[in-house]
């Protein structure tokens, strides 16, 4: 941290010697930085990036260098004389109007070949990904494979990944700072968005684009993973959900499941859960939960593999296998698996998911679960199930 | 703009002006130039949502079962708006004869072109109020589709200068009648002319950019 | 850049007071007449006429079509413009005043158009 | 002088429009009308920074929970908002009012009546839009309010209804003054002013009304659609009929960035006017620097689209706007090292308003750099609506407009109030802004490379971001300490300042040889211009000489002041005195014809702003037809028509009474 500082207290003297130590701290202090880049577009950027730093600081200097040189020069004394009025002088002006003009060429042919390439066709053997951005959580499609998913993303390390992007309701911005730049998604359009991650990791996403209430809670997670390990991903994915259809107990997906990640510390949400809401802690049976989930509401908007087929919310098919839930800004938790149910507008300001707990108050709809409404131990049963959907 | 019309008035029988032009006269055309911004929005708009209605009517083309659930013909019409575009070019030549009439002092004239004018924008009105009707009577409405918005917002815009020009030619004819506009008003008539004008090549643009181009 | 010169447009007439009319001295007199006027309506109506015929013929399909009606049109409008709004013969801030704008507002129309993918002219 | 008399047509305004309330309220006089737009700015800058506060105190560590998501939302939004239309614009007007017919030597602007309207137009606007604030519904948006995020659809509720109709009624007072200004600028200047010879501040003025009048007629589309989206069910931005949301983003940016430049031009102006004053040297390269504000203000309109950089254009598209947008550069780098020049062999002297100006040239080079980086576009994929873009927005707005303008509130105050600021609380004032300023913006362009989204209400920890954000929440608290300074300095001087005297600073320009403040016929008899720096041509001949323009035989300027002469002294404090002996003859006395002052601009304005808020209940409405019920009433109409009516009638009753008694 003090390391940190410092370099901050010289960067406002130099910029540019500085950056590089800043950079150096990165991978610890500042996991989404845009100054470590893990993709060749990122990369392809960043080379833009300090191209524009080192002249735009050269720059700065020279502009600050001569402004404090005139202030102590120039200040006026007692007795200084009435200083000469000079109007102007052509060749000056010529000249510090011809020498941006020659920075400015030096940002602009890089700039536009950057473009070019970045914006070329993905190449055909690319993974293709379907990311679909709702208000306030992202679902992910991986068409080669017909694989759902929600607020995680998988990649193979080395391969390149082709996004087309698409929005459900308002626009959102994709980003992943330390893999690529932003691509937005825009309504009653598709954009398109390439890059080849290059190391193992577990990366940030943000939304970039203000959506509403809880742009500022619509994170996802991003895992770039082995080759190999991306297979088994898609594979236990694609198998049927614990619980099968029958719910004959917890037979289907349970073997092929993937061990949980563990999440580095800045992967981890820490968002507060809010005052006051909590739920009797019961133990939940999932076997219950299974047998209610049919039957409770949640089937009208939520998918689980040959159960329900709502597709208001994200696919709970393999929930149980992901390490956050409702835009990443939770773990994936009974704990907050149990308060997300009872009162998600709570949880998640503006969240199109209704509260569900009995008596709990909807400050979306301003309106109390009446009757019909679940009890905490039904809620627990819920959760028990969702965790194991692996 | 009427606003700034009469309000330097008397301020320009005795300030001192460094062009000789009068600020009345300055001021509609800056307020024009400001109007060719305000008119190119709302055509650009016009035909970026040209052709991409996702449903009927559409200006040039009939939509027909399946596209549309009843048949739906073509829906502008050429001859009645070629007839409209006609009346409200005429109705800029009565405007620089009011013009004229007023400078030379001329009372009788002066009336006659003014109110010919007035007549001539009331006429374009009525028949964009025919026009809009029957549209709505063919289905379509301001509601309809984006051709339907983008359609009548562009033309009622248009047709709400129409309507100002208008009230502000009787508001001339009325102060003529009450104490007759003589030479020392010319500059008045000369500005609502060159509004009324203006109104007019904006139609020019808009019958061949809405009404003639497929 | 000592070399003071001053535009034109702004050539201040020291004298050029105004008199207790609002109507100012200075300003250029001349006004085109009847004469002119009958003419310029005269084409007007005849460049129209022309637009709606041309609408009804073959030529419709011509590409050259819609070319020929912004032509048309724009004709009628630099007419109505020079004559009818006297711009051809009042001063030359006027012009300014609008000519200027015009230009922007046709660039930022243009723009926009190839922006959504239609070409400037073969909309829809 | 007119000679032919006819009896007046109207009965002169009644005396208590003389004094007190309502001589404000019936005010047509540009100088009170400035001082009007002054005030009410900084008390919306007080707001605006206030929201500023709540938004850094709520961002200061990780998972603020200081206000729920949807508050923070409505508090970018408003703090936005109010800073762009309610605190840089009308301060820039307070300027264009005050000075412009000052520096072009004349009685007032071409429009008196049509100048009170703008203001009275834009208070009610502004005032309009904050009431949302006590319904808890204030806009929502983003200052740039982007479809379909603010279609009924998406965002039901009154609060974007508030933003719509108060950007309107704005852009209407926007509109009235940028034409008013045109007129004046052109056709009122004093005998000898050629263009070429007026103060840069009203060249700044000048490019920036036309920026005005042909950027403001664009917003006002975009709003109206989506006003009809809202109220009426067109389909401009409707997402299910097919409509393309980068139609308001076009339109928007296509007004936004002239905009950014109608922010900025004033306060260049206001610079240029400051640096040779206190450098006692004429501004370096003056036709130069016209020109550029010319060059500046076209280009300004062919780069709307680097704000769109990740839309998905397409490369071409991305190039040409990238390229554009760099060339701005070269016009606004020349600015910045002529007034270098200017500076470089003068003599000298730090005033406070002098502190301001070499802020700007310091801090807006920041600002400008940033935005370079922003104009290649693939850097911009990761800068964009990160907090490095609220960086550079800031370095150019509180950098540039905002330090500009304070140069010009310590520079102009002298001769606005007749006293001086307070050296001592001024500088201080400076210095804390100068540090506030830099500890709160600085860290945000580590913020943005960091990773940091803008527009968020919270962040979780180990982001990396803690820091950062810790320095740049204690900074903008460090700036509303050095504010609290700039508030006392205001309200102690205006009462017991030192007396200013006509030209406490030995400035070249004429406003400068009228007593402080001015009379309100501002010049008894119309100045004859010689040069572009009158007053040096008087005090210093032998210096001014060689000025190019003066030595084309013009003789010397003759300009006559109303009570005293032209006072030279650097401070006014051997002028203690001053303000008792300066007792110049009334206009009645000089046969000076004023306009007569009247309430119906006021009226005019106020049946604008009530047509307009009409609206809000239309929502009411639309909720109950959504209910399938029949809307039963239809209070928006009544209040429309209402608004209406008193809007004709004042207006009619405006334009038909004569602008002066006749005489
Ligand atoms: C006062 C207002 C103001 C001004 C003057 C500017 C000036 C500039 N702005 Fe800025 N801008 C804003 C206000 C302003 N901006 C705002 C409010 C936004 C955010 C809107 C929002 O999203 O909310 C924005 C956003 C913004 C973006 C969009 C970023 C994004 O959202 O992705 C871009 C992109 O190109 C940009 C670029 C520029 C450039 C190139 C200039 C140039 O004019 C700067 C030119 C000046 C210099 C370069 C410095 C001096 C020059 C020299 C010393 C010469 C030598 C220099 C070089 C050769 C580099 N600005
Ligand atoms: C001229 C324009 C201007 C100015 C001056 C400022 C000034 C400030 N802004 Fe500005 N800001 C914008 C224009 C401006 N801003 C815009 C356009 C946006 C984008 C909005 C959007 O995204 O839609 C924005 C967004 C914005 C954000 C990003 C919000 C987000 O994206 O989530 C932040 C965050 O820190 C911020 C902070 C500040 C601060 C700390 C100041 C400080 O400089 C404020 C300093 C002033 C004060 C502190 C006031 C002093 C108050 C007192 C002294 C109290 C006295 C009280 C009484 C007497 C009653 N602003
Ligand atoms: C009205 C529709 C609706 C109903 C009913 C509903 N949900 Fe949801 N649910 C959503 C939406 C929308 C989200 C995404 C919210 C967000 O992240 O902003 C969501 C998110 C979730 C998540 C987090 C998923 C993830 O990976 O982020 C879980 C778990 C969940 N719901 C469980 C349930 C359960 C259990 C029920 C029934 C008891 C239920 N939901 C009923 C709409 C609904
Ligand atoms: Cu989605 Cu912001
Ligand atoms: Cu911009």
């Amino acid at each position: 941290m003090t390391s940190f500082h410092r370099s901050r207290q010289r960067l406002t003297l130099a910029l540019t010697a500085v950056s590089s130590l800043v950079i150096a701290a990165c991978d610890k202090i500042t996991p989404n930085s845009t100054l470590t880049p893990h993709s060749e577009f990122g990369r392809a950027i960043d080379g833009l990036w300090r191209e524009t730093l080192v002249l735009g600081t050269i720059v700065f200097v020279l502009v600050e260098l001569a402004l404090i040189f005139v202030i102590f020069r120039f200040r006026r004394r007692d007795g200084s004389a009435q200083p000469k009025h000079v109007h102007g002088n052509t060749t000056l002006e010529i000249t510090w109007t011809l020498i941006p003009a020659v920075i400015l060429a030096f940002i602009a042919v890089p700039t536009v070949r950057t473009i070019f390439e970045t914006q070329a066709k993905a190449k055909s053997s690319a993974l293709q990904v379907e990311v679909i951005g709702h208000q306030w959580w992202w679902e992910f499609r991986y068409p080669q494979y017909g694989v759902v998913t929600a607020n995680e993303l998988y990649l193979p390390v080395g391969r390149t990944a082709s996004f087309a992007l698409k929005t459900q309701d308002v626009l959102h911005s994709f980003w992943i700072p330390e893999l690529a730049g932003k691509r937005d998604l825009i309504t009653n359009r598709t954009n398109y968005l390439w890059f080849t991650p290059e190391s193992s990791y577990v990366w940030n996403g943000f939304c970039a684009e203000y959506c509403g209430d809880s742009h500022g809670y619509m994170h996802f997670r991003v895992f770039t993973v082995a080759p190999a390990q991306f297979d088994a991903w898609i594979a236990s994915q694609k198998s049927p959900p614990a619980f099968g259809g029958g719910g004959a107990g917890p037979a289907g997906g349970a073997e092929t499941a993937t061990a949980r990640p563990t999440l580095p510390l800045h992967a981890v949400p820490s968002t507060p859960t809010p005052a006051g809401l909590a739920v009797a802690t019961a133990s939940g049976d999932a076997a219950r939960g299974a047998d209610l989930y049919k039957r409770s509401m949640c089937i009208a908007c939520h998918a689980v593999q040959g159960v329900s087929a709502g597709n208001i919310g994200p696919n709970l098919t393999h929930v149980g296998s992901r390490t956050t839930i409702a835009g990443s800004i939770y773990p994936n938790d009974a704990h907050h698996l149990m308060l997300w149910i009872k009162n998600a507008p709570l949880m998640k300001p503006g969240s199109i998911m209704p509260a569900l707990g009995a008596g709990q108050f909807d400050r979306k709809t301003g309106m109390t679960v009446a009757a019909g409404g679940l009890t905490d131990q039904q809620i627990a049963d819920l959760a028990a199930y969702l965790l194991a959907l692996k | 703009m009427a606003t700034a019309a009469l309000d330097s008035h008397a301020l320009a029988a005795h300030h001192y002006s460094s062009t000789g032009l009068d600020n009345k006269k300055i001021g509609i055309w800056a307020f024009i130039g400001s109007e060719c911004l305000f008119f190119a929005s709302l055509i650009s708009t016009y035909l970026i949502y040209k052709g991409h209605s996702i449903t009927g009517p559409y200006p040039h083309e009939a939509c027909n079962p399946p596209a549309c659930a009843t048949p739906l013909k073509a829906i502008l019409n050429i001859p009645v708006t070629s007839m409209s575009t006609f009346v409200l070019l005429m109705s800029s030549l009565f405007m620089v004869l009011a013009h004229s009439a007023v400078v030379r002092g001329d009372r009788k004239y002066s009336k006659i072109w003014l109110a010919g004018t007035a007549l001539a924008g009331a006429t374009f009105l009525g028949f964009q109020a025919f026009e809009f009707t029957s549209f709505v009577h063919e289905g379509l409405k301001i509601t309809t589709n984006l051709f339907g918005s983008s359609f009548f917002v562009l033309t009622g815009f248009h047709g709400a200068h129409v309507t100002a020009g208008v009230i502000w030619l009787i508001t001339l004819l009325f102060i003529d009648m009450k104490r007759g506009l003589g030479p020392r008003d010319a500059i008045n008539v000369d500005i609502c002319a060159l509004y009324w004008h203006f109104v007019d090549v904006v139609w020019i643009a808009i019958f061949t950019l809405v009404y003639l181009i497929k | 850049m000592a070399a003071d010169h001053t535009p034109g447009a702004s050539d201040t007439h020291p004298d050029a007071h105004v008199d207790a009319h609002g109507v100012t001295h200075g300003e250029h007199p001349h006004h085109p007449d009847w004469a002119t006027y009958k003419w310029v309506a005269l084409i007007l109506t005849v460049i129209t006429v022309g637009e709606v015929w041309i609408y009804y013929t073959p030529f419709k399909e011509n590409r050259l079509f819609v070319p020929t009606l912004l032509f048309m049109s724009a004709f009628k409008f630099a007419t109505v413009v020079m004559f009818y709004m006297h711009l051809k013969y009042d001063s030359k801030i006027f012009r300014v005043l609008f000519v200027g704008p015009l230009i922007i507002a046709m660039i930022a129309l243009v723009s926009l158009l190839f922006l959504f993918g239609h070409l400037a002219l073969k909309t829809g | 002088m007119a000679t032919t008399v006819a009896p007046p047509r109207h009965a002169p305004a009644p005396p208590k429009y003389e004094r007190g309330v309502w001589s404000w309220l019936a005010t047509v006089d540009h100088k009170k009308i400035g001082q009007l737009y002054l005030y009410s700015a900084l008390g919306f800058f007080l707001i605006g920074g206030i929201e500023a506060l709540i938004i850094r105190a709520q961002l200061y560590g990780p998972d603020g929970r200081l206000v729920s998501a949807e508050t923070y939302n409505m508090l970018f939004t408003m703090h936005g908002t109010t800073m762009i239309f309610m605190v840089v614009m009308p301060l820039s007007a307070a300027f264009f009012n005050y000075l412009v017919p000052l520096q072009v030597g004349a009685r007032d602007v071409a429009f008196p009546r049509l100048n009170a309207f703008s203001y009275w137009v834009f208070i009610s606007g502004s005032l309009f839009m904050n009431v949302s604030w006590f319904i808890h519904a204030a806009p929502n948006g983003g200052w740039f309010g982007y479809a379909p995020l603010t279609t009924r659809a998406y965002s039901p509720g009154v609060n974007i209804d508030f933003w719509l109709i108060g950007l309107q009624i704005l852009g209407v007072s926007s509109l009235a003054a940028g034409f008013n200004f045109i007129v004046t600028i052109v056709n009122m200047r004093a005998p000898g002013m050629h263009l070429m010879r007026m103060p840069i501040f009203t060249w700044a003025a000048f490019i920036t009304q036309f920026l005005i009048v042909l950027a403001f007629p664009i917003i006002t589309v975009a709003v109206t659609f989506l006003m009809l989206d809202r109220f009426f069910g067109t389909n401009f931005y409707t997402v299910a009929a097919g409509a393309d949301p980068l139609l308001w983003q076009h339109l928007f940016w296509l007004f936004g960035h002239p905009e950014v430049y109608i922010l900025i031009l004033p306060a260049f102006g206001l610079v240029s006017e400051v640096l040779p004053t206190f450098s006692r040297k004429p501004l370096f390269g003056y036709p130069v620097m016209v020109y550029s504000i010319i060059l500046i203000a076209f280009l300004g309109f062919g780069v709307w689209a680097h704000h769109m950089f990740a839309v998905g254009m397409g490369p071409i598209a991305d190039s040409i706007f990238s390229i554009t947008t760099m060339l701005i550069a070269i016009p606004t780098g020349v600015k910045i090292f002529n007034w270098l020049g200017t500076m470089w062999g003068g003599s000298l002297r730090f005033t406070t308003a002098m502190l301001f100006a070499i802020g700007l040239v310091g801090l807006f080079t920041i600002g400008g750099i940033s935005g370079i980086m922003h104009s290649s576009v693939p850097a911009d994929l990761q800068q964009t609506d990160s907090y490095f873009i609220v960086a550079h927005f800031h370095y150019v707005l509180f950098g540039g407009s905002m330090m500009g303008l304070f140069a010009g509130i310590y520079y102009y105050f002298p001769k606005i109030t007749g006293r001086m600021l307070s050296e001592e609380l001024g500088k201080a004032h400076f210095w804390i802004t100068f540090v506030g300023m830099n500890l709160t913006f600085f860290p945000m362009h580590f913020l943005g490379l960091h990773g940091m989204p803008r527009r968020i209400s919270s962040y979780n920890a180990n982001q990396g971001w803690d820091l950062d954000n810790h320095i740049a929440t204690i900074g903008a608290f460090i700036l509303a300490f050095g504010t609290l300074f700039f508030v006392v300095n205001m309200i102690r001087s205006r009462r017991s300042g030192a007396i200013a005297g006509n030209d406490p600073w030995g400035a070249p320009s004429i406003e400068w040889s009228l007593p402080s403040p001015p009379p309100d016929y501002n010049y008894a008899t119309l100045p004859q211009i010689t040069s572009r720096y009158p007053l040096w041509d008087r005090k210093a001949p032998h210096l001014t000489a060689e000025v190019p323009h003066s030595a084309r035989g013009d003789k010397q300027s003759t300009i006559r002041v109303a009570g005293s002469a032209v006072a030279t002294a650097e401070y006014g404090t051997d002028l203690q005195d001053d303000l008792a002996v300066v007792s110049f003859p009334s206009a009645h006395e000089l046969g000076i014809p004023m306009p007569t002052p009247t309430i119906k601009p006021l009226l005019a304005s106020l049946g604008l702003s009530v047509a307009f808020s009409g609206l809000i209940y239309r929502e009411k409405e639309l909720e109950l037809i959504a209910k399938m019920q029949p809307a039963t009433h239809h209070v928006s109409i009544a209040i429309m028509l209402l608004g209406g009516a008193i809007f004709v009638t004042a207006l009619y009753n405006w334009l038909l009474t004569p602008l002066e008694p006749e005489h």
